[in-house]
C-alpha cells in the first residue's frame, strides 16, 4: 500500500476572539508513527480536526502528497485517506454497533443494505480490536466507556486509512486493550499508514512512536526522534519548565481514623457480587480491574442508579441506603462519572452553571448569588489549572482535559465526606495530573475518605493506601501499600495468581 | 503489558436485535387485551366484517403515521397533517370537477385526481422540509403555521362549506374505497403496502438508517457525511406523500372535503406513532409498532360505539384511560 | 322620521362546518345588500370560540365603534356576560339562534327552534313506522342546543312505546365521524327501522355507511336543518332513504341582520321576540327551502 | 495547588449568559413590526383600551405559558391544560353553586372558587409529574390521555351542555376579571405578576436551575446529585397552578364552563413558548420571550378583528404566515 505525505502550512484557528493555534507548520511522512504531546488546551485536536476536515482552518493551507486540498468535511478528508478518531465519541446511541461502523459508508446490494456483509466486516474489524464479545448487533447506548472507544477504533479501521489520527485512545483503556491496539499500530505502520498518536501517557509514547512533536499554547515546539528523548523531557518540553515528583508523599492512616465508607455485601445484578470494604477518614481506596469487571456499575449501584442490594451501607458513620445520586449527595458521598460527556457536564451549559449544580444551595438565600458562583468559578479555574480562553464559554468548548478538571471541581465543590472518583485524570496532560494527585492527597489529608477508580495501575499504586483488585463482577484481593506493583495487580484482576 | 493475557471483554447485556425488531411487546399485549375485551362486551366485535370495517377506517391514519414515524424517528414533527389532507382533498375534488367539461372518461379523471393528491402532498411536504433545513426554523413552527395555512385556504375554497364530488366521478372513484380485492378493502391493501414499503425503507435502506443517525444524533450523522438536509428533506417529502395516499383513499369514502376534514388527525398520527413505543425523542421506533398503534385507537372507538355500558360523554375518558394503560405497559426500565 | 346612521356588527361561529358555512354566507349577503345604503356599514367577524368570540366583542365596540350588534353566540352561557358588557356600552344587541342564560343582555332575540329540530323528526318517524320499530340516533357536538334537540326527539318517542331508540351516540355534526358511528351501528344492530341524525352533514355521512353495508333493513333516515343537498335530494326524489327534513336554516340570521339594521336606521325597536319555526320539508314544500347558492 | 501556573483568563467577551437573557431579539423585534402593521392598518390599534383588551385576553394563554415554558424547558409537554382549564372551571363552577344555599356571602363563595381552582390544577399537575415519574411513561402520552379524561369527565358533568355560574356569584366574582387598578386590569396584574414570579424561579432559584439541567441532560442531571424526579413533578405541578390561576381568571370572564372551553388551548400555549425562542427540545428557554410570543399571538387576530381586509376564511392562514415569518427572523445560525 502506498501511502501518503500530510503537511500543515502556517494553520490558524480563532474561535471569535480567541486564537487557539499559531500557525502551525507540520509535516507527517508515511509508515510512522508520530505522538503529539501538549497540555490541555495546547490545540492538539484542534489541529487534527482540521487536518481531518472536521474544522476548518482560519488561516493556512493542508496538502496532500504536496497538493493543495480544501476539506468541506470529514467526508472529504476521508477520500484522502485521513481519518480520525475522536477524543470524544462520535457514535450515534440509538444505532447498532455495525450501524455506526458504517454510517456514511453503507455496503449495499442494489437499493437494499447489505447488513450480512456489514455484520461480517464489524465482526472482523471488532476482533481485531479485541471486542470479541460484543455483538455487532447491540445497540451502542448499552456499551461501556471503553467498549466504545474501541468502536471507535475499529470504526476507523474499517474504514482503511492512509493517515490514521488517534487522539487520546488509551485514556479509558486498561493496559491489556491498550497492548493489542499498539500490536495494531504497529501492523498499520508497517502498510505503509501514518499513525499521529496522541496521548497524555507517555510511557505509552515512549513505547510506540518513532518521534514526537509537542505543542504548546498553540505552536508547535518541539519535534525529537523518540529514542532521542527521555520522559522527563518530554513533559518539560510540554510545560515548559522542570516538573518535579508526579506523586505527592503518602502520610499513614492512623488506626484509630474513622470509617467514613463502609460497604457490606453490595450486589448489583449482573455486574457485581458481594463487595465489602471499607475507607477510613483520610485514605485513598483504590479500585483496579480489567475493563468490563464491574468497578463503575459497583458504584453506580451504591449510589442508587442501578438496581441493588446490600448488607448493610454506612457513609460517615450513618446507616444510609442512598436511591439517588441526590442522596449520597446528602448523605456526603459525590461520585465522578468516567462518561464524562453522557454523565459528567452539561456541554451546553457555561463553566459556571456546571460548577456549582451540586451544591447550588450554598449560592442561593433563596435567590441565587451570580457574584458567588462567579467568584466560586473563579476559585475552581485557578484551584484546577482549568485554562480556557473565557469564562462565559460553555463547558462543550474546552479542550477534553480541561473539561476533566472542571468535571471534577463540581463533584468536589460540595465539600463531600467521601469522594468517589471514577478515572480522574482521564485526557488530563501530565502536569495537571500532578496537581490533581496533589489535590487528591490534600483531600485525603483533610480527613476525607478517597475512592480512585483507574485504568492506569501507576497510578493507583503512586497514590493509593490500598487498592482493591475486582474481576468479573468480585472483589478479588485487596493490598496495602507495602504490596503494591503492576504484577501483583495485573495477576490479581486477570485471574492467574 | 503482557497482551497474551488479556480476558475477552465480557459480551453487553443480551440487547434485543434492532434490525427487525418486532413491534414492541407492550402496544401488541394492549391490543390483543383490548380485543378479548371487546369480544366479550359484544360477540359482534370478532367478527371478520367489523375487523375489516376497523381496518380500512384505520388507513388513513395509519398510513398517515407511517410517514410521521419517519419524520418523529428523524427528530421532527409535523402538526399539519390533517389541514393538508383537507386541502389536497380540496383542491383534488375542485380539480377533478373542473375537468368533467372536457369529457374524459371519469376513471381517467379519478387517475387524474389521484396523481394529484400525491403530488400536492410531495409538494406540501417538499415545501416543509425546505423552511426546516434551508429556513432553518423548528418543525414545530414550520407546521403549527402551515396547519393554519392549509386549513384556511381549504375553508375559502370551500366558501366554508362542503366540496362536493361529482356524481358520476364519485360513482367511477368509489371503488378505491369501497372496492375489495381477494375479499380485503382496497385501503387495507393500501395501508398494507405502505407499511410494509416502510418498513422496509426504514430497514433496509442506508436512506432509513441515516433518518434513524439523524434522530439519535444530528452532528454525528453530518460527520459521517450523511447529508442531513436531503434526508431531512426528502423525509417531509415522504411524509407529505403518505397524506397524499390517505388523502386519495379519503376523497372516495364520502366524496366530499370541508373544514372538519382531516380535524386533529396530527394528534391521532402523532398518538399511533408514540403508543406504538418510539420515543417522541427521535432516534429509533418501528414501523410495526405505529401500526399497532393506529389499529390500537381505533378499536377503541370500535368498542366503544358497539357498546353502551358507559355514559357516551365519557368516551374520550376511556380512550385515555386506555391510552396511558398501554403506555404503562411498555414503559421505560428505570 | 329619523335616518341615522348605523354601524353594525356582525359576530357568528367561524365557518367549521357547513351550517356554520351557510351563517358566514348570509351574513355576507346581508352586508351586500344593506350597504348599498351609505349610512349602513356593517362589519362580521367569526370566531373559533367563546373566547375569541368575547375579544371579538371588545374589538367591535372598543375599535369599530359599532352601534348594534347581531349576535349568534358561540355558546349561550359563556357569552351572556360580554354581551353584557357591550349592551351596557350602550350598544343595540340582537341576539340569534342561542339565546343568552340572562335575556335582559339583549333587546332582541331572532331564534331558530331547536324543540321542532327534534320534535318534528321525532312525530314523523313515529308515524311513518305506525308507532312501531328500532332507530338509532346521531347526535351533535355536544352543547345546549344538541340537548334540547335530543330530549324534544325523546319526548315525543315515551308516548310510543312501540318504538325503540337503540342507541344515540355522538357523530358531532361531522361526516366522517357519522359515517363511523353508523358502520358500528350496523354491526351492532341487525334491525333497524329509522335512523335519526340530528344533522344532515351527519345524515350524508350514515347515507354512505348504509350503502357500503348493503343494509336493506334501514326504511328511512332523517337528518336535519335542510341542507342544499338534501333538499335537492328531496326534491328530485333520488333517494328512497331521504323522505323528509326539517328546517332549521341559517338563512334566519340574514333576517335578523336586515331587520336590526333597517330598525336602527329609523330608530325603531325590534320586537322582543321573533322565532324562525322549525317546519317538516317534504317533496311537496322542497323548493321554499332550497337556496343554490348558499353553501349550506 | 500551584496558581502560578493559571493563565491569565482572557476577558470575557460580551457573554451569551443564560442567567438573565433577555427575551431574544426575534419575536420581539416581530411584535414591534407587527404593531406598526396594526397601526398602519387601524388608528384605533394604538389605543390604551385597546392595548389594555389584548393583555387582559392574553393574560389567560399567557399565564398558562409560563408554566408551559418551564415543562418544555425541562423536556417535557403538556397536551392537556386546555382540557384541564375546562374541567377546573367546571368543577369550580359546580362546587360554587352548590354552596350557595350555604348562605355564605358570595365573596367568600368566590375565595372558595379561586382556591379550589389553584388547588385543582397543583393535584392534576401533581398527577402528571407522579405518571411521568414513577410511571416512567411518556410525557405526551400521559398528558393525551388526560386531555381525554378532563374534557370528557367536564362534559360529563355539564351534562353536554354548558355549567353556568350563579347570577349573583357572577356579579359578586365580576371584577376579578373586569376590575383594574391603577388604571390596569387585575388579569394584566396578574400574568405580570405570574411572569416575573416565573422569570425569578427559572433564573434566579435552584429549582430553576435543576429545570434547566435536566431538559439539557437528563442523565447528567441526576449524575450531578440533581432529584430529577422532585424537580418533574414539581414542575408539572406548577404548570397545573398556573392553570389553575388562568382558570380563576377566565371563570368571571365567561361565567361557564362547557365541552368546548379551552379547546386546542394547548397548541397556543406551546405555540407562544415556541415562538418566544424557546427550543422544543428542552434545556434552555425564556420566560419574557414566551410573554412576548404569547401577546404577539393574540396581536395578530387583534389586527385581524380590526380590519376587514381579508376573507374571514383566510384568518388562519395570516396567523400561520405570520408565526412562521417571525421564525424565520430569529432562525438558528446554521
Ligand atoms: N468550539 C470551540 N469554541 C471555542 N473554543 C474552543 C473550541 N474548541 C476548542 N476551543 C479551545 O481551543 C483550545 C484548544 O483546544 P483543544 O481541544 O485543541 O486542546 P487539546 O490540546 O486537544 O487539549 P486536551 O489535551 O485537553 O484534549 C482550548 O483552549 C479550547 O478551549
Ligand atoms: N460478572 C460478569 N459477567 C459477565 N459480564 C460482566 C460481568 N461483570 C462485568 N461484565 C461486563 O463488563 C462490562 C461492565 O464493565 P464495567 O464498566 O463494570 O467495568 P469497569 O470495571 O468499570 O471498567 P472501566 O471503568 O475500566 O471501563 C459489561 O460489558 C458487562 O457485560
Ligand atoms: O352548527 C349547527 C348545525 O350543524 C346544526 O344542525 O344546527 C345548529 C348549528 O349550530
Ligand atoms: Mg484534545
Ligand atoms: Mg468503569
Amino acid at each position: 500500500m502506498n501511502g501518503v505525505r500530510v503537511e500543515l502550512h502556517g494553520i490558524v484557528k480563532r474561535f471569535g476572539p480567541v486564537q487557539v493555534l499559531h500557525g502551525v507548520d507540520l509535516a507527517f511522512e508515511p509508515g510512522r508513527i508520530v505522538g503529539l504531546l501538549g497540555e490541555n488546551g495546547a490545540g492538539k485536536s484542534t489541529l487534527m480536526k482540521i487536518l481531518a476536515g472536521y474544522e476548518a482552518p482560519s488561516e493556512g493551507d493542508v496538502l496532500v502528497n504536496a497538493r493543495l486540498v480544501r476539506f468541506d468535511g470529514p467526508r472529504a478528508a476521508e477520500a484522502e485517506g485521513i481519518v480520525l478518531i475522536h477524543q470524544e465519541f462520535n457514535l450515534a446511541e440509538d444505532l447498532t454497533v455495525a450501524q455506526n461502523i458504517f454510517l456514511g459508508h453503507e455496503k449495499r446490494r442494489g437499493w437494499w443494505l447489505d447488513d450480512t456483509a456489514m455484520r461480517a466486516t464489524a465482526r472482523t474489524v471488532l476482533d481485531e480490536v479485541g471486542l470479541h464479545k460484543v455483538n455487532p448487533d447491540t445497540r451502542v447506548r448499552d456499551l461501556i466507556v471503553a467498549e466504545r472507544q474501541l468502536v471507535e477504533i475499529a470504526k476507523a479501521l474499517s474504514r482503511h486509512a492512509r493517515v490514521l489520527i488517534m487522539d487520546e485512545p488509551t485514556a479509558t483503556l486498561t493496559p491489556s486493550e491498550t497492548g493489542r491496539l499498539f500490536e495494531l499500530m504497529a501492523r498499520l505502520k508497517a502498510e505503509g499508514v501514518t499513525v499521529v498518536f496522541i496521548s497524555h501517557k507517555l510511557d505509552e509514547v515512549e513505547r510506540v512512536t518513532d518521534e514526537v512533536v509537542v505543542m504548546r499554547d498553540g505552536r508547535v515546539v518541539a519535534r525529537e526522534p523518540t529514542a532521542a528523548i527521555t520522559r522527563a523531557q518530554m513533559a518539560n518540553l510540554m510545560v515548559g519548565r522542570e516538573l518535579a515528583d508526579l506523586y505527592p508523599p503518602r502520610h499513614a492512616v492512623s488506626a484509630d481514623a474513622p470509617v467514613l465508607l463502609s460497604v457490606q455485601g453490595l450486589c448489583v445484578p449482573g455486574w457485581a457480587e458481594d463487595v465489602s470494604f471499607e475507607v477510613r477518614a483520610g485514605e485513598v481506596f483504590g479500585f483496579a480491574g480489567l475493563v468490563g469487571a464491574g468497578r463503575t456499575e459497583l458504584f453506580e449501584g451504591l449510589l442508587g442508579l442501578r438496581e441493588r442490594s446490600a448488607r448493610a451501607v454506612e457513609i460517615d458513620g450513618r446507616a444510609v441506603r442512598p436511591r439517588s445520586p441526590r442522596e449520597a449527595a446528602d448523605a456526603g458521598l459525590t461520585y465522578l462519572s468516567e462518561d464524562r460527556k453522557g454523565r459528567g457536564l452539561h456541554v451546553r451549559f457555561g463553566l459556571r452553571e456546571n460548577l456549582t449544580l451540586m451544591a447550588l444551595q450554598r449560592h442561593a438565600n433563596p435567590w441565587l448569588k451570580p457574584a458567588s458562583e462567579a467568584a466560586a468559578l473563579e476559585q475552581a479555574v485557578r484551584d484546577f489549572g482549568i485554562r480556557t480562553g473565557s469564562l462565559t464559554v460553555p463547558a462543550g468548548s474546552l479542550s477534553g482535559g480541561n473539561q476533566q478538571k472542571l468535571a471534577l471541581a463540581k463533584v468536589l465543590h460540595p465539600g463531600p465526606r467521601v469522594v468517589v472518583l471514577d478515572e480522574p485524570t482521564r485526557g488530563v496532560d501530565i502536569g495537571a495530573k500532578r496537581e490533581i494527585y496533589a489535590l487528591i492527597r490534600r483531600l485525603a489529608d483533610e480527613g476525607r475518605a478517597v475512592v480512585v477508580i483507574s485504568s492506569e495501575l501507576m497510578e493507583l499504586i503512586g497514590l493509593c493506601h490500598r487498592v482493591a483488585v475486582m474481576r468479573a463482577g468480585r472483589l478479588q484481593a485487596t493490598l496495602s501499600a507495602e504490596h503494591l506493583n503492576e504484577q501483583e495487580l495485573i495477576a490479581h484482576a486477570t485471574g492467574t495468581h | 503489558m503482557p497482551p497474551e493475557r488479556t480476558e475477552p471483554i465480557a459480551a453487553a447485556p443480551p440487547s434485543a436485535s434492532p434490525r427487525w425488531r418486532l413491534p414492541s411487546f407492550g402496544p401488541l399485549l394492549g391490543l390483543v387485551l383490548l380485543c378479548v375485551v371487546g369480544t366479550w362486551l359484544n360477540s359482534e366485535f370478532a367478527t371478520l366484517p367489523n375487523a375489516l370495517n376497523v381496518l380500512t377506517r384505520t388507513a388513513f391514519i395509519g398510513i398517515i403515521a407511517v410517514g410521521m414515524c419517519f419524520v418523529i424517528i428523524s427528530g421532527g414533527i409535523d402538526l399539519s397533517v390533517g389541514s393538508m389532507a383537507a386541502l389536497i382533498a380540496g383542491v383534488t375534488i375542485l380539480l377533478m370537477n373542473k375537468l368533467v367539461p372536457l369529457g374524459w372518461p371519469p376513471v381517467a379523471l379519478v387517475v387524474v385526481g389521484m396523481a394529484t393528491a400525491v403530488l400536492l402532498g410531495a409538494l406540501f411536504g417538499l415545501a416543509h422540509g425546505l423552511l426546516i433545513t434551508r429556513g432553518r426554523i423548528e418543525p414545530f413552527i414550520v407546521t403549527l403555521g402551515t396547519l393554519g395555512i392549509f386549513r384556511a385556504y381549504l375553508t375559502y375554497f370551500a366558501d366554508g362549506g362542503a366540496l362536493a364530488l361529482d356524481n358520476d366521478l364519485a360513482d367511477a372513484y368509489g371503488p378505491v374505497y369501497y372496492g375489495s380485492l381477494l375479499g380485503v378493502p382496497i385501503p387495507v391493501w393500501v395501508f398494507a403496502l405502505v407499511a410494509i414499503g416502510g418498513a422496509l425503507l426504514l430497514n433496509r435502506t442506508a436512506y432509513g438508517r441515516y433518518v434513524q443517525a439523524i434522530g439519535s444524533n444530528e452532528q454525528v450523522a453530518r460527520y459521517a457525511a450523511v447529508d442531513v438536509d436531503r434526508t431531512k428533506v426528502l423525509t417531509y417529502t415522504l411524509l407529505g406523500v403518505c397524506v397524499g395516499i390517505a388523502t386519495l383513499l379519503y376523497v372516495p369514502r364520502l366524496g366530499s372535503a370541508s373544514p372538519t376534514t382531516g380535524l386533529l388527525w396530527e394528534l391521532e398520527a402523532i398518538a399511533a406513532v408514540i403508543v406504538g413505543g418510539t420515543a417522541l425523542r427521535g432516534g429509533a421506533g418501528s414501523i410495526g409498532g405505529t401500526v399497532i398503534g393506529a389499529i390500537l385507537l381505533s378499536v377503541i372507538s370500535n368498542i366503544l360505539n358497539l357498546t353502551s355500558i358507559i355514559s357516551v360523554y365519557l368516551n374520550a375518558a376511556v380512550q385515555g384511560f386506555v391510552i396511558i394503560a398501554v403506555a404503562f405497559m411498555q414503559r421505560r426500565r428505570p | 322620521q329619523a335616518q341615522n346612521k348605523v354601524n353594525l356588527g356582525v359576530a357568528i361561529p367561524a365557518a367549521t362546518h357547513s351550517f356554520a358555512a351557510g351563517l358566514v354566507y348570509w351574513a355576507n349577503e346581508a352586508k351586500k345588500e344593506l350597504e348599498k345604503d351609505p349610512a349602513i356599514k356593517v362589519t362580521i367577524k367569526t370566531a373559533s370560540g367563546a373566547p375569541e368570540q368575547a375579544n371579538q366583542l371588545q374589538d367591535l365596540v372598543t375599535a369599530t365603534k359599532i352601534d348594534s350588534l347581531v349576535i349568534l353566540p358561540f355558546e349561550s352561557a359563556a357569552l351572556t356576560r360580554p354581551v353584557q358588557q357591550v349592551k351596557a356600552k350602550g350598544v343595540y344587541v340582537t341576539v340569534v339562534d342561542r339565546g343568552l342564560t340572562d335575556t335582559s343582555a339583549q333587546d332582541a332575540y331572532v331564534s331558530g327552534d331547536n324543540t321542532a329540530f327534534g320534535k318534528v323528526p321525532a312525530e314523523y318517524l313515529a308515524k311513518f313506522l305506525n308507532g312501531k320499530g328500532n332507530i338509532v340516533a346521531l347526535r351533535g357536538i355536544p352543547t345546549t342546543i344538541d340537548n334540547e334537540r335530543m330530549d324534544a326527539f325523546t319526548a315525543v318517542m315515551k308516548n310510543h312505546p312501540g318504538i325503540k331508540i337503540l342507541d344515540a351516540k355522538h357523530g358531532n355534526w361531522n361526516r366522517d365521524d357519522a359515517f363511523k358511528v353508523m358502520q358500528d351501528f350496523l354491526t351492532r344492530f341487525k334491525e333497524i327501522d329509522a335512523v335519526w341524525a340530528a344533522d344532515d352533514d351527519m345524515a350524508f355521512g350514515v347515507l354512505r355507511a348504509i350503502e357500503q353495508a348493503k343494509r336493506k333493513d334501514i326504511k328511512i333516515v332523517f337528518g336535519g336543518a335542510g341542507a342544499k343537498s338534501m333538499v335537492k335530494t328531496l326534491m328530485d326524489g333520488s333517494n328512497p332513504l331521504i323522505q323528509a327534513n326539517v328546517s332549521y336554516s341559517p338563512k334566519f340570521l340574514y333576517e335578523a341582520i336586515k331587520m336590526t339594521a333597517l330598525a336602527r336606521k329609523k330608530g325603531e325597536k325590534l320586537p322582543a321576540s321573533t322565532i324562525v319555526p322549525s317546519v317538516l320539508i317534504t317533496k311537496q314544500n322542497a323548493k321554499d327551502f332550497y337556496f343554490p347558492d348558499s353553501p349550506f
